[in-house]
Formats: structure tokens, C-alpha cells, sequence
């Protein structure tokens, strides 16, 4: 069974399509590149499939399920983390906390254990935090638990959102440009950092990503998308060959470096 | 001499984010600024803009001293800072964005033509004209940006990362058009992540690292340079 | 384990504190006067806890506090004036009602309210603030008990020192655990960011409907407190600028730290009385222009709130023991 | 059926009062997103100085209500400055409680024997009060007037907005002050301007409501200021059409309520129906819905 | 009981014995023009006194409650646990002197309130509080007197009421008026009712002005009185105008109010000595007529001063005993006064008409 199936999904604000009718299907431990020009439609594709929006038309199944038009929250309780391309972590909180939150849904005591204290609380808050320490060490940001979320490196934060999408246990990980704004070194770095996680927590990931070295390393398979519509699919090889998709998107110069 | 800067100081707080850096760019330049995330490299231009006002040293655009003049007058002055993060104003329209560019100028038949000028290098934009411009995508918004910033007629221009979130083709497009319009006159200084690029068309370029400059020289000396080459050209094609 | 063991010393603190309070009452330091400004300050602090819930943990923008703290202090008050005739546990089971009712209340009126954001529901609650007030002035039409606008007197006044003492202590410790449980943390994110909060699997709408209940359980807990304190409610006592009153409380406590609410609130009730000793009577009047520029000047020092953000650690341990530079020491630990 | 008609006409005249009131109290909210509690304040400063004007000073009314105006566009600047500016980069919410401790200032000092004491003053009309009749519908000189003056500061409001470099500055500095800045708005005067233009509307509509009721007092800003910003909130906080539009249901709702439901239940009902409309437009009548864009 | 700790502050009076006094106003805030007023009736007694009542000399300790129930009680505490006041003159309103008087009497001292009419300041759930006493007249009384003299005087027949739904004073008096008038066979058209700060009124007075009724009782003070009655007559409202003694004041719309009535505790023109005296000096102090919550709270005070010289005790309990036997006193709102068994002053209203911009004595009724 495949873990995500999108079908002629659409969505329009006011006159623009910014989703026209896209379809896709993800198997198990894939890892998936969504590449496209700007405004074609990636995040919006994201928004949607994590309930942000709610689809004009099409339906999002998620490993089974029929998740189309549950809000964000069950939809993320199913399986589904995400990443946001402008980075949105709760500022103001620890690190430790912005990650914690995430494990609200598999929290198990109830509103009296926390008001009382009682011992599967405090044995169920050890667990938090040690798993929550885990992720921060893999993502080399359990030296800066305690730290301000906002007060991160661009760098560290980026690393952190993917910290928190972890922490909520997904099968599914959209991540929305992870490597913006990075030198090719870090970006690098990112790359492998990808690679880990995925084994680690045998994921089937969705990348949304502008950098072709990035990508095209990463990903198995490529969905190009334009105005909202796919324009090409394919392995890292025959999209860098494909005429449309070179015309749309990549331009000649690209086979970078 | 275009601007000359020595040794900045800049604070947030208790951070100092530079630590006395000093640099120049000469008329018709592009001079670029590279650097890893927290370098230093936004504080900079924010400071050469007026953004910030910093602790210690001088910055000095055509032989005048401009630290601690404010942003608003620097604007006037022909210094045009497209900042990181765009700072586009969402709930203006595409086409009133690009007019608040000219915000200092009162030239209306200059204006029209410089506007065309833009939309004519960012289609899209023309097709937007009328969107509000925070639903714009994230790399609309950076063309949308751009734009502004070159609707000012600047002298020198200051771009903070403008193909973050680019896609390739649109990257290839933003910096043939910084190429052209460094080549119409206006001096251009470049803070780029994509170090690869912006060596290709940059004349000159820095290096900073924890708010200190530790190396310079012209694009070719650092484009060839290994320890460039490793730690920001990076092996883009790894594997 | 550390939090208890934290627990017990804050509870030591809490005895010190009483023990200190008994001796000075033991030997006339503390007159009647100061008492009653002291139990009027921990009054605060209770209902100040419930705004610091709703706003300065969650986020929710409430103008109408001052509703629900007149609401518990009506229900309370009445009933235990009809029924109670001194009887200490039914003075207990009124307050439960009151405070029942104005959760009760809080729930009815969040569920629909508690979409709208920021200044909107600034206004809407601060509307509803006022539907309440002017339902208390009217409220002798349906119970003859109330008063109406004149006022309800005769609720037996068996609320005292150390009774109040004794809730505050439990509504700041059930506040502290709350806080800092899991459900506290679904509070806090969606504080800072509603949307990011909903995509990482928080029930939005829930946990702020269950702030805002909680946080107007604790003001009508608050208010049946003081109609057991003061002898007579009327409906001027509990308008849109009381409701003034604890925002700002909590605000210059410094938002999502409860010290800073709990010092606040009793800073600021010793405030007001202690301007009229500091004034004396020459200068009677002043006392109003005084407290705002304090106010002003106070926010303009300290803008992120006296506390911002920060709390007693004997309230909230810190969560890690220090992480020591070397990072994946964690790794492999737990599973 | 003319009662109906002369209540409505009581409704337009009550909501026009709001509206006076409301279109400064936008306008600085859509500028500087804070709740101004103060304006309410300086809205009862300016009433009082056009007293003086007029009534104790002896200026023709057109000076008194400039020498209002002026006096407190310089008072809102130097709220502005000491109060709110060392605030704009702090919390929002601070901003505001700066703003409380301004109007408690204003409401305290006024009341001060030695300014302008705490008494009630009974203000005499400074023109002939002319009663028309229209249609059987009694209409005086001084609700026309009302009536003018809110049409011109609305279409004064809106063309200074959408048409000239301040408004432009202003919508920008509006959005975020460093991106302002580097397009050459000067945020400090462009803000100094809001509250100016802001606080002298604030005056005018004191003196109007000072004429209109005849009385004025130190605290007499609190409820009309509130009612005027819940007007502002129900047509959309920041859009100065919406302050009036606002104002005029809220001024229909509270008279029919009294007229036809109960006086009773007046403010309930009012403030029933704004709700009631939030629940439907979050964002007040004329207030934008976007979906955030992700 | 806070009894016990008696007030450290006391000074060592010099041979002389002190009693202190305290009052209790709003000081502060929105009415704090009232409180000013009974400020300056209070301070004119103590002064006319010389600061002196048998052989005690007086202290007062003047206070200030923003009208507020909550800031009354804590001040009302600080005076008598902290300042060891034995005698309390105050406060304004009854939503501030009802819990102080129960304070105070719980305490055994003694409370005289000049201006709080509300029934509940002496008298509570059916118990008398034996130390609380006032000088002006409770609502009932006054809301009464008017009616029946709207109907047998003035024999009007129709009444429409305006009054405060926030403010016990103006309901007292309206809902009493009500009663009246319609037992005594006049029929009440219309009863409406506004919020403190509302200052148009015109969608009620439209209602009322179609019901053409015979009177417009507005029991409120002079200064909301005086915009609804210019509204009123803006809506072609001929109606008699009738009120309470919140209209004593000189700054009252006379002009406006021309031909009304309204029931007060005195008349300015009423040439006993007390009356002459206290007006005259009063002018000549404050530049003003007194209004009603001067006047009250002088006589409050006189009365007071009189019960405390005639016990020459500070004992609480013995000023009480002495003022609830205060016979034959004489002060500005009446002769020969004496206090019933609920604290209330036994003595005339008096009746007086606005024309020609004064007040004019029309007649006492007991
Ligand atoms: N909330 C919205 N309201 C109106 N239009 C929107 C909204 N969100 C997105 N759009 C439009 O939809 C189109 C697709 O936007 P989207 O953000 O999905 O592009 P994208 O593929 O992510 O581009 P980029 O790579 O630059 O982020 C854009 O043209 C944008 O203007
Ligand atoms: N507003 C701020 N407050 C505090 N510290 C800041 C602030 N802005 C930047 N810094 C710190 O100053 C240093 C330099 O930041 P800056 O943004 O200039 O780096 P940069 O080179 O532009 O990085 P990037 O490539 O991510 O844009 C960093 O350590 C950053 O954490
Ligand atoms: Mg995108
Ligand atoms: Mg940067």
C-alpha cells in the first residue's frame, strides 16, 4: 500500500490555479524531490496535503486513509510532519520545549497525573525528555536545549524545525526548502543529515528544494511542477535531460559544476 | 571610491556580531561578500544602510561619512539595500510595492520609464501587478524585491542573498541582470550563499568568517583558492 | 525525584512565609489593615493566575476577566448568604460553585469566541465583560437575592487569612504543574505560533477553550474568595477596568511567567494602599496621577514585564541537567 | 411610522457622535496597531480646550476648535514620544499598557483643582441652536454639522492614505519600519504625523461633542472612546470607512434597542451584535479575510 | 475585630484629650467633584467648631475611596484599626458607605453617612446597625414626598421616569416615586433607564415625548439632569420636570429646568441662622453655593459633633447612645431634629421650584 496518494488535487485562490489538478503517489521509504519554478505551486501542494488549506477539488490519501480536509492537527497525528520554508518555530520557547510540544498526541497520563504529579507522570516527562535529548544530539542541537528557539543561528534553526517534525513520530516528512540560504558546504552537511534521518527512522520523505545538488543527489525521483501542474517525472538522470523541464526550470547552465 | 568601510564594530546586545571588518568598493564594481550563516555578512549591509548603528568605525560612501546617518536619508543618498528576508510590504499590491521604491524620487515620467524598465526584466511581476504581494511565492516576493530596490536608481546597490529560494533557471536570470546592471553603471555589493555564482560574475570578493574578514582578493584569486573551494564552493556535485 | 523534592521546598518557603505572617499578627505588627490588604493581594494573585493562563501562556487576548471574577463572587456569595448561614463547608462548596459556574460560563461563551484573534478578541470579551455587567444590574428582575444594582450584601464573611492563604498555595502549585506538563506546552506553542502549533498535531481549539476555562475557573474561584472577604458585591466593582487591572498585572509580571503574576499582583495591591501612607493626606489626590506615571514608567523600564518570561527555579526546575558541550552524549540513551 | 424614521434619525445622530471619534482611533490603530486607550483622553482635552476657547477665552468657534485641534495634535506627539516610542520595538502588549497609564494620567491630572478640576462644566452653545423640520422630522444645525464634518474627515482620511507620500509612508511604516526605512520613509515623522493627524480629529470631535451634550468632564473620554474603538473593530480595525460604518450600526443598534427592546438592555445588546458579527467576520465587516499564506 | 490594636499614631495629647474623626470620600476619580464637596461641608464643621467638641479635641483623618466598595473597606479598616478613629463621617455614595457601615458597626464605631440614602446603609437584612447613622433622607422618602405632591399640589396625573440602572441612589428614588404615584391614583407611562456615562438620550425621550406625560421625574444629580432635560425639551417634551436633591447645585441647567420641582433638604432662602450662616460662609470659602453633598455632610458632621460633646466621651458606644438620643438639634436641613429608631433623621422635605434661575421655597412636608 502506498504511504501517500494524491489525486487531480486542485486549488484556487480567487482566479489562480495554484494547484491544478496534481496527482502523485509515494511507496514506502521513498524520497521524493518536488522541484519546480518559483510559484508553481510546491508549498502550496504541502499546505494542502497537510490540511492547511483545504483542497477545491482532488482527495489525499495517506496510507489508506482518506485524509482530505481533516484539520492539521489529525492529519498530522496520522503520520504527516512538515518543515515550513519561511522557518516558523515557537520563538520563544526553549529548544528543549519547542520539541517537547510535538509529543503532546503520545503523551500518556491525563490532565490529574499533571496536576498531581503522580509517578507515571514524572516517568512518562523523564521519557520526553530523554528521547527529546536523543533528537537534539542527532541533530547536534542538545548542547543549545535550554536556548531561546529564536535566538539560533539560521542554520541551527532550520535543523531544529526538522528536529520538532521528527519528534512527531512521522511516517511521512515534507520538508520545504531544508537548504535555503546555506553555502554549498552546509548544504552538504544537510544532505547527510537527510540520509541519516531517513534510515534512522525509516521515513518516506517529500523535498521541496531549489538546490539541484541537493536534489538531484537526494532524491530516487523527481515530480516537476509549473503553474501548478506536473510538467515532468522521473529519475534525477532523465529530468536534467528533459528539454520542458531544463526550458521551465533548470535552464542550460545547469549540470551544476 | 565608491564606499570604503574600516574596521566596523557592530553590537546586538552583548553580541558583536562584527568585529572591526574593513573593506572597500571601487565605482562599477560588484564586489561580493561570502561568508557561512551568522558570518556577519547581513549585519554589515544592514549597518552600510542605516539600519544599525554601529559601535566603532566608519563607513564613508563617495567621501562622506554616513555612520550614524539614518536610514531614510542614506536612501536618498544612492545607497539601495534589498534586505535578506526580502521585507516586502504583503498587503500592498505587487505594483504598489515597486512604486514605494521610488519613494524618494518625484520624477513622474522617470519613474514610468524606470518601471517599465523593471517589469520588463521580471514578467511575472507584470502578471501580478495587482496580487497582494504576501501571497506571492517565496521567490515571486524576491523578484518583487529586487525590483524595488533597483526602482530607487541607486549608485550602489546592496543585495542580501537574492537567489536564496530561487529556482536555478530564475538564479542564472538574477544574476544576468545584476551582470547588466553593473554594466549600466550601478556598483553593486553582493552577499551571496551561492558562492559559486557570485565568484562568476563578482569582481572583487571577501571572505567573513565570525564577524572578522579572513581573506580576500579578486573573484579569480578566490575562485581558485582550495580552502574556498572546500569550505563554500563545496563539492556541489558530491558523489 | 527533583520535582517533588522541589515541591517540598517550595512548600517549606510557603510554611516560612505563613509562619511569618502568624507572628507578626501574634504580636499587632500586622493590624487588621495590612491583613486585609494582604488577603486582598492573594485574592489577586489567584484570579491574576487565571489571566496569566489565558493570555500570558496561551496567548488569548481576555479584556473580560473581571466578568468571571464577579461571577464567582455573585454565585458564591449568594448562595452561601441564602444557604450557608456560616456553616464552613458550605462555604467551601459555594466557592466551588462559583468557580464551577464561571468555568462553566467560560466554556459556553469560548467555544464560539475563541476563533477570533488578537485585538478582536480583545473586544469581544471586553463586550462580554459588559453583557455580564449589565445582566448583574439587572439581575434583581430574576433573583430578588442578587440586588441588582444595589448591590448584594450579608454573605457571611468567613473567608480569612489562612484560608485564602491556603488556596493560593494550591492554585499556584495545580497553575506550576499545569504550566509545566505537557498540556502547558501545547499552550505555550500555540502562544507562539497557532498554525505551526495545529501542523505539529496540537489541538488548537481545544487547549485554548481548556486555557481560557481554567484560567476563568480561577477568577470565579477569586471572586466567590473575595465576596466571602468584602461585605457587599455590586456590579460597578467588576467592570472593563478591573479587568484593566489584571491585564496589566499580568503584563508587567512579564508575560508566561507566573512569578511574575504572583509578585505583580501582590506588588501592586500594596501599591495602591501604600501611595495613600506615602502621600498622606495633604497630598490625598495625587494618588490617582501618581499610579500612572508608575504604571507608565514601569512598562517603559521594564517592557518584556518584570519577570519576562523567566520563573523561580523553586517553581520550575530546570528540565536538563546542564548538557555538557560534547554532543550525541546523549545518543543511544533511552531506546 | 414617523417615530421609526425620527429614531433612526436619533441613531444616525448618536452614530455619527461614534464616528467622530472612531476615524482618528482607526487610522492611528492602522498605522502603529495599538489600541490607543488614550485617545478617549485627548478627545476630552480637546473638548475642554475648545471650551476655554469659546466659552472662557472668548475666541469665534472656528479658533477655538483650530486652537483644540493644534493643541492636541502637539499633545499626541509628546505622548507619542515619551510614552509609546521607547515601546515600539518591545511587545506590542506593553505599548498598550502604556497607553492605560497615559488615559488614567490624562483622566487623574485633568481632574487636578489647579487643571481643569473635577467639576462637570456646563458648556454654553456657541451658536444659535436651529431646530428644522423636514418631513416631520425635527433636525438641529449642530447634528448637520456633525454629519459635514465626519463626510469631510472621511474623504480627507482616505485621500490622505491612498493619495499622497505620508498616507503611502504611512501604509508602509504600517507593514515594517526597517523596509520603510530603506525605502526612504522617515518612520519617526511619519508616525509623529499619525498621531497628529490623529489627535487633532480626536479635538474636533471633543468640541462637537462638548457642543452637542452641552457638558464636559475630566473622565468624560472613557465611554465614548470605547464605544468609538468597538465601532472601529466591528467595520474593521485600521480601514477608516469601516470606522463609520461601524459607528453608524452601532449607533442604529443602541437607539432602536432602547426605543423598541429595553434601555435596559441597551449596551448588552450592542455589544451582543458586535460579537455576533465578529463570529461571523473575524475581522470586523470591511476587515480582509486572506488565508495566511504559509 | 480589630478592636485590640488600638492606633499607634495617637500623639500624646498634651493634657488635652483628642478624639480622632475620620472621613471617608471619593477623593479621586470620576465623582470626585462630590467628594470634594462633602470634603469642604465636613471641613467647614470642624473649623466652625474650632476643632472642638466638649473637652475633646478633634483630629480628623481625611481619606479617599475612588467610590470604589473594595478601596471603602480598606480604608475604612486603616482608619479605625490604624488610625484609632472612634467616629467615621461617610462616605458619598451607598455603594461605598453599606459595607463600610457594616464595618464599622461590627467594629462598634460610629458611622454617620451626610449622603448615602440607600435603606441598607442603616438597616440590613431587617438588622439596624445601632452605630450607623445619616443625615439626609433615605430614598423612599423622598421618591414619596414627590409623588404625592405631583399629585395633590400639583395635581398631575401622568408621570414618565428617567433614572440610572447602575446607580442605587436614582433606582431608590425612582422605584419609590413609582409606587407612590401609582397608589396614589397617577398612572407612570413610561419608566426607561440609562448608564452612568450615556449622554444621548434621545431614543427614550422620543418614545416618551409620543406618551405626552404630565411629568418627567429624573432623580439623578444636577449634571446628568441637566443634558436630559435640554434633550428633553430638544423633543418638544413639555412635561414638568421633578427631581431629587441631586439637583441642589449651582451648577444645575437652571435655564433649562425653569418651572421644575425638586425635593431637597432645605431652602437657601430660609432665613433661620444655621441656614444664613452656612450659606454665607460657604460662598465666601469656596466661592460657590454649597450643594447637596456639602450640606449634608456639614450637617452629618454637626451632628456628629454634637453627639460626641454631649456624651464628652470617646467612647464609641457612648456617641452612639448620644446620637441616637439627639433631640431638639437644629441644623441646616431642619429644626428640632431627632433620629428614628433606624438612624434616620426625623425631618421635613422640603419642596423647592427652579424659576427664574433660583430656587424657590414652595413647602416642607413632614
Ligand atoms: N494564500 C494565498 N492566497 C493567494 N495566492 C496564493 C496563496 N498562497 C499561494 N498563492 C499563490 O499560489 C502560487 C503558488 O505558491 P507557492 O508558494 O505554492 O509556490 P512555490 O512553488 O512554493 O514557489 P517557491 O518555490 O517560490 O516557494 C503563487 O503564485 C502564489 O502567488
Ligand atoms: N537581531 C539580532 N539579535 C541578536 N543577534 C543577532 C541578530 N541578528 C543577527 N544576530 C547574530 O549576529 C551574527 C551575524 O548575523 P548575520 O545575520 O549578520 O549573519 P549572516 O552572515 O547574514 O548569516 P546568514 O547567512 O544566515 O544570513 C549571528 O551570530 C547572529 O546570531
Ligand atoms: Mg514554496
Ligand atoms: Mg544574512
Amino acid at each position: 500500500m502506498p504511504v501517500l496518494e494524491i489525486k487531480d488535487l486542485s486549488k484556487a485562490f480567487g482566479g489562480l490555479k495554484a494547484v491544478n489538478n496534481f496527482h502523485m503517489t509515494l511507496e514506502e521509504g521513498e524520497i521524493v524531490g518536488l522541484i519546480g519554478p518559483n510559484g508553481a505551486g510546491k508549498t502550496t501542494v504541502f499546505n494542502l496535503i497537510t490540511g492547511l488549506y483545504k483542497p477545491t477539488t482532488g482527495s489525499i490519501v495517506f496510507r489508506g486513509e482518506n485524509i482530505t480536509g481533516l484539520p492539521p492537527f489529525l492529519i498530522s497525528q496520522r503520520g504527516i510532519a512538515r518543515t515550513f520554508q519561511n522557518i516558523r518555530l515557537f520563538k520563544q520557547n526553549s529548544v528543549l520545549d519547542n520539541v517537547r510540544a510535538v509529543f503532546h498526541p503520545r503523551i500518556n497520563y491525563n490532565f490529574f497525573d499533571a496536576i498531581f504529579r503522580t509517578p507515571r507522570f514524572n516517568r512518562e516527562e523523564e521519557r520526553v525528555i530523554s528521547e527529546t535529548m536523543e533528537l537534539l544530539s542527532i541533530l547536534n542541537l542538545a548542547s543549545r536545549a535550554e536556548e531561546k528557539a529564536a535566538s539560533l543561528p539560521y542554520g541551527d534553526q532550520r535543523r531544529l524545525e526538522i528536529a520538532r517534525a521528527l519528534a512527531g513520530k512521522p511516517v511521512l516528512l515534507l520538508l520545504d526548502e531544508p537548504a535555503a540560504g546555506m553555502n554549498p558546504a552546509e548544504v552538504k552537511r544537510m544532505v547527510e543529515l537527510i540520509r541519516e534521518i531517513k534510515k534512522r527512522f525509516q521515513l518516506t520523505i517529500l523535498l521541496i528544494e531549489h538546490q539541484m545538488g541537493m536534489v538531484m543527489n537526494l532524491c530516487e525521483r523527481l515530480v516537476v511542477m509549473d503553474f501548478g501542474q506536473i510538467i515532468a517525472t522521473g529519475t534525477p538522470q532523465e529530468i536534467r535531460n528533459n528539454p520542458v523541464v531544463l526550458e521551465a526550470y533548470l535552464g542550460k547552465g545547469v549540470t551544476v559544476a | 571610491m565608491m564606499l570604503e568601510v574600516k574596521n566596523l564594530e557592530v553590537y546586538y546586545g552583548a553580541i558583536r556580531a562584527l568585529q572591526g571588518i574593513s573593506f572597500d568598493v571601487r565605482e562599477g564594481e560588484i564586489v561580493t561578500l561570502i561568508g557561512a550563516n551568522g558570518a556577519g555578512k547581513s549585519t554589515t549591509m544592514r549597518t552600510i544602510s542605516g539600519l544599525l548603528v554601529p559601535r566603532n568605525g566608519e563607513i564613508i560612501f563617495r567621501g562622506q561619512k554616513i555612520n550614524r546617518i539614518p536610514a531614510h536619508k542614506i536612501v536618498r543618498m544612492g545607497i539601495s539595500h534589498v534586505p535578506e528576508g526580502r521585507l516586502i510590504f504583503p498587503n500592498l499590491t505587487v505594483m504598489e510595492n515597486l512604486l514605494m521604491g521610488a519613494y524618494t524620487r518625484n520624477n513622474r515620467a522617470e519613474i514610468e520609464e524606470n518601471l517599465e524598465e523593471v517589469l520588463s526584466r521580471f514578467p511575472r511581476l507584470r502578471e501580478r501587478a495587482k496580487q497582494m504581494a504576501g501571497t506571492l511565492s517565496g521567490g515571486e516576493q524576491q523578484m518583487l524585491a529586487m525590483g524595488r530596490g533597483l526602482m530607487s536608481k541607486p549608485t550602489l546597490l546592496i543585495l542580501d542573498e537574492p537567489s536564496m529560494g530561487l529556482s536555478p533557471l530564475l538564479v542564472e536570470e538574477i544574476f544576468e541582470i545584476i551582470k547588466s546592471i553593473n554594466q549600466q553603471g550601478t556598483t553593486v555589493l553582493l552577499v551571496e550563499q551561492n558562492a559559486f555564482m557570485a565568484l562568476q560574475i563578482a569582481h572583487r570578493a571577501y571572505v567573513l568568517e565570525t564577524g572578522r574578514i579572513v581573506l580576500h582578493g579578486t573573484a579569480k584569486e578566490l575562485q581558485a583558492n582550495p580552502q574556498i573551494r572546500s569550505a563554500y564552493l563545496g563539492e556541489v556535485e558530491i558523489a | 525525584m527533583r520535582i517533588t523534592r522541589q515541591t517540598i521546598i517550595f512548600l517549606a518557603g510557603a510554611a516560612v512565609f505563613f509562619g511569618a505572617v502568624k507572628f507578626l499578627q501574634f504580636n499587632g505588627i500586622l493590624n487588621p489593615y495590612w491583613q486585609l490588604v494582604l488577603d486582598q493581594a492573594l485574592i489577586t494573585v489567584i484570579a491574576a493566575l487565571g489571566l496569566s493562563i489565558i493570555y500570558g501562556f496561551t496567548g488569548q487576548f481576555s479584556l473580560g476577566h473581571a466578568a468571571f471574577y464577579g461571577l464567582g463572587a455573585y454565585i458564591a456569595g449568594a448562595l452561601d448568604k441564602t444557604y450557608g448561614n456560616g456553616n464552613m463547608l458550605f462555604f467551601l462548596l459555594s466557592l466551588l460553585a462559583g468557580a464551577a459556574l464561571a468555568g462553566l460560563v467560560a466554556l459556553l461563551i469560548g467555544l464560539p469566541i475563541l476563533r477570533l484573534r488578537s485585538d478582536y478578541l480583545g473586544i469581544a470579551t471586553l463586550g462580554f465583560g459588559i453583557i455580564v455587567k449589565v445582566a448583574m444590574e439587572n439581575s434583581n428582575k430574576l433573583f430578588p437575592v442578587l440586588g441588582g444594582a444595589t448591590g448584594m450584601s450579608g454573605t457571611p464573611q468567613l473567608a480569612k487569612f489562612n484560608l485564602i492563604f491556603l488556596f493560593a498555595l494550591l492554585v499556584i502549585l495545580l497553575v506550576r504543574n499545569f504550566i509545566s506538563s505537557t498540556y502547558g506546552r501545547a499552550c505555550t506553542s500555540i502562544r507562539e505560533d497557532e498554525i505551526a502549533a495545529d501542523v505539529m498535531g496540537i489541538d488548537t481549539t481545544r487547549y485554548k477553550v481548556m486555557a481560557f476555562v481554567m484560567g476563568c475557573t480561577l477568577a470565579g474561584l477569586a471572586g466567590g474568595i473575595y465576596a466571602h472577604r468584602y461585605p457587599f458585591l455590586h456590579p460597578a466593582s467588576f467592570d472593563f477596568l478591573k479587568s484593566f487591572d489584571f491585564l496589566l498585572i499580568v503584563v508587567l509580571g512579564g508575560l508566561g511567567s507566573m512569578t511574575g503574576t504572583i509578585v505583580t499582583a501582590v506588588g501592586w495591591v500594596f501599591l495602591l494602599e501604600g501611595l495613600r501612607i506615602i502621600l498622606g493626606q495633604a497630598f490625598i489626590d495625587w494618588r490617582g496621577v501618581i499610579y500612572a506615571l508608575i504604571l507608565i514608567v514601569a512598562i517603559i523600564v521594564r517592557p518584556q514585564g518584570i519577570f519576562s518570561g523567566k520563573e523561580l527555579s523553586l517553581l520550575f526546575p530546570r528540565p536538563v541537567k546542564t548538557v555538557t558541550g560534547k554532543e550525541q552524549a546523549h545518543a543511544g540513551s533511552g531506546n | 411610522m414617523e417615530h421609526f424614521l425620527e429614531q433612526v434619525l436619533n441613531g444616525l445622530q448618536l452614530g455619527f457622535m461614534y464616528a467622530l471619534i472612531a476615524l482618528g482611533y482607526t487610522m492611528v490603530y492602522g498605522v502603529v496597531q495599538l489600541i490607543n486607550f488614550a485617545h478617549g483622553d485627548v478627545f476630552m482635552v480637546g473638548a475642554f480646550i475648545g471650551y476655554f476657547g469659546f466659552a472662557v477665552w472668548g475666541l469665534p468657534l472656528p479658533l477655538a476648535i483650530l486652537t483644540a485641534m493644534v493643541f492636541c495634535a502637539v499633545l499626541g506627539v509628546v505622548i507619542e514620544r515619551i510614552a509609546y516610542r521607547p515601546l515600539r520595538y518591545a511587545p506590542k502588549i506593553a505599548a498598550l499598557i502604556s497607553a492605560l497609564g497615559v488615559s488614567l494620567f490624562l483622566e487623574y491630572f485633568s481632574s487636578m483643582k489647579f487643571i481643569f478640576g473635577p467639576n462637570y462644566r456646563v458648556v454654553p452653545r456657541p451658536i444659535q441652536e436651529v431646530h428644522w423640520n423636514i418631513a416631520g422630522l425635527e433636525i438641529t444645525n449642530i447634528q448637520v454639522m456633525v454629519i459635514v464634518v465626519v463626510v469631510i474627515m472621511l474623504v480627507l482620511l482616505q485621500f490622505l492614505i491612498y493619495r499622497t507620500r505620508i498616507g503611502m509612508a504611512m501604509r508602509t511604516v504600517a507593514v515594517d519600519h526597517n523596509a520603510a526605512r530603506l525605502m526612504g520613509v522617515n518612520v519617526d515623522n511619519t508616525i509623529s504625523a499619525t498621531f497628529a493627524i490623529g489627535s487633532a480629529f480626536a479635538a474636533l470631535g471633543g468640541v462637537l461633542y462638548a457642543i452637542a451634550y452641552a457638558q464636559i468632564q475630566p473622565f468624560m473620554g472613557i465611554m465614548p472612546g470605547l464605544k468609538a474603538f468597538t465601532a472601529a473593530v466591528l467595520g474593521g480595525i485600521g480601514i477608516i470607512p469601516g470606522a463609520v460604518l461601524g459607528a453608524l450600526i452601532m449607533g442604529q443598534v443602541e437607539t432602536l434597542t432602547s426605543a423598541y427592546i429595553s434601555s435596559q438592555m441597551r449596551d448588552a445588546i450592542a455589544f451582543a451584535v458586535l460579537i455576533l458579527v465578529l463570529l461571523i467576520r473575524p475581522t470586523g465587516l470591511l476587515g480582509r479575510t486572506e488565508t495566511e499564506k504559509v | 475585630g480589630g478592636q485590640s490594636s488600638t492606633s499607634p499614631g495617637t500623639p500624646a495629647a498634651k493634657g488635652e484629650k483628642v478624639i480622632k474623626i475620620g472621613f471617608i470620600a471619593p477623593l479621586t476619580g470620576d465623582v470626585k467633584t462630590f467628594g470634594e464637596s462633602a470634603k469642604n461641608g465636613f471641613r467647614m464643621a470642624l473649623e466652625q467648631a474650632g476643632y472642638k467638641a466638649g473637652d475633646f479635641k478633634i483630629e480628623p483623618v481625611e481619606v479617599d475611596d475612588r467610590n470604589d466598595a473594595t478601596e471603602a473597606v480598606n480604608v475604612a479598616t486603616k482608619l479605625v484599626t490604624q488610625d484609632g478613629v472612634k467616629a467615621i463621617v461617610g462616605s458619598l455614595t451607598s455603594v461605598t458607605t453599606i459595607p463600610i457601615s457594616k464595618f464599622a458597626n461590627d467594629n462598634k464605631i460610629v458611622l454617620i453617612t451626610g449622603t448615602a440614602t440607600s435603606p441598607k446603609v442603616t438597616v440590613d437584612e431587617g438588622k439596624r446597625k445601632d452605630y450607623v447613622f445619616r443625615a439626609c433622607f433615605i430614598d423612599p422618602t423622598q421618591g414619596t414626598v414627590a409623588a404625592k405632591f405631583a399629585l395633590n399640589d400639583l395635581k398631575l396625573k401622568t408621570a414618565a421616569i428617567l433614572y440610572d440602572q447602575g446607580n442605587d441612589y436614582t433606582i431608590g428614588l425612582a422605584n419609590n416615586f413609582k409606587d407612590a404615584f401609582t397608589a396614589g391614583g397617577g398612572q407612570v407611562v413610561a419608566m426607561e433607564s440609562y448608564s452612568k456615562n450615556d449622554m444621548d438620550f434621545s431614543a427614550v425621550l422620543t418614545n416618551i415625548a409620543q406618551k405626552k406625560p404630565d411629568i418627567l421625574y429624573l432623580p439623578d444629580y444636577y449634571q446628568k439632569v441637566s443634558v436630559i432635560a435640554q434633550q428633553a425639551r430638544g423633543k418638544g417634551i413639555k412635561s414638568v420636570f421633578i427631581g431629587g436633591d441631586g439637583w441642589d447645585s449651582t451648577d444645575l441647567d437652571y435655564k433649562t429646568m425653569e418651572g421644575g420641582y425638586f425635593t431637597n433638604h432645605y431652602s437657601p432662602q430660609d432665613p433661620r441662622p444655621e441656614v444664613k450662616n452656612w450659606v454665607e460662609k460657604y460662598k465666601q470659602k469656596y466661592g460657590q453655593e454649597p450643594d447637596a453633598f456639602a450640606t449634608n455632610t456639614y450637617d452629618a458632621t454637626n451632628l456628629l459633633l454634637n453627639a460626641i460633646k454631649t456624651a464628652n466621651s470617646d467612647d464609641p458606644t457612648k456617641i452612639k447612645e448620644a446620637l441616637q438620643n439627639t433631640k431638639g438639634f437644629s441644623m441646616v436641613s431642619g429644626q428640632d431634629i431627632s433620629f428614628d429608631q433606624n438612624g434616620n433623621p426625623i425631618k421635613p422635605v422640603t419642596i423647592l421650584k427652579i424659576e427664574g434661575g433660583k430656587q424657590k421655597f414652595v413647602t416642607a412636608i413632614k
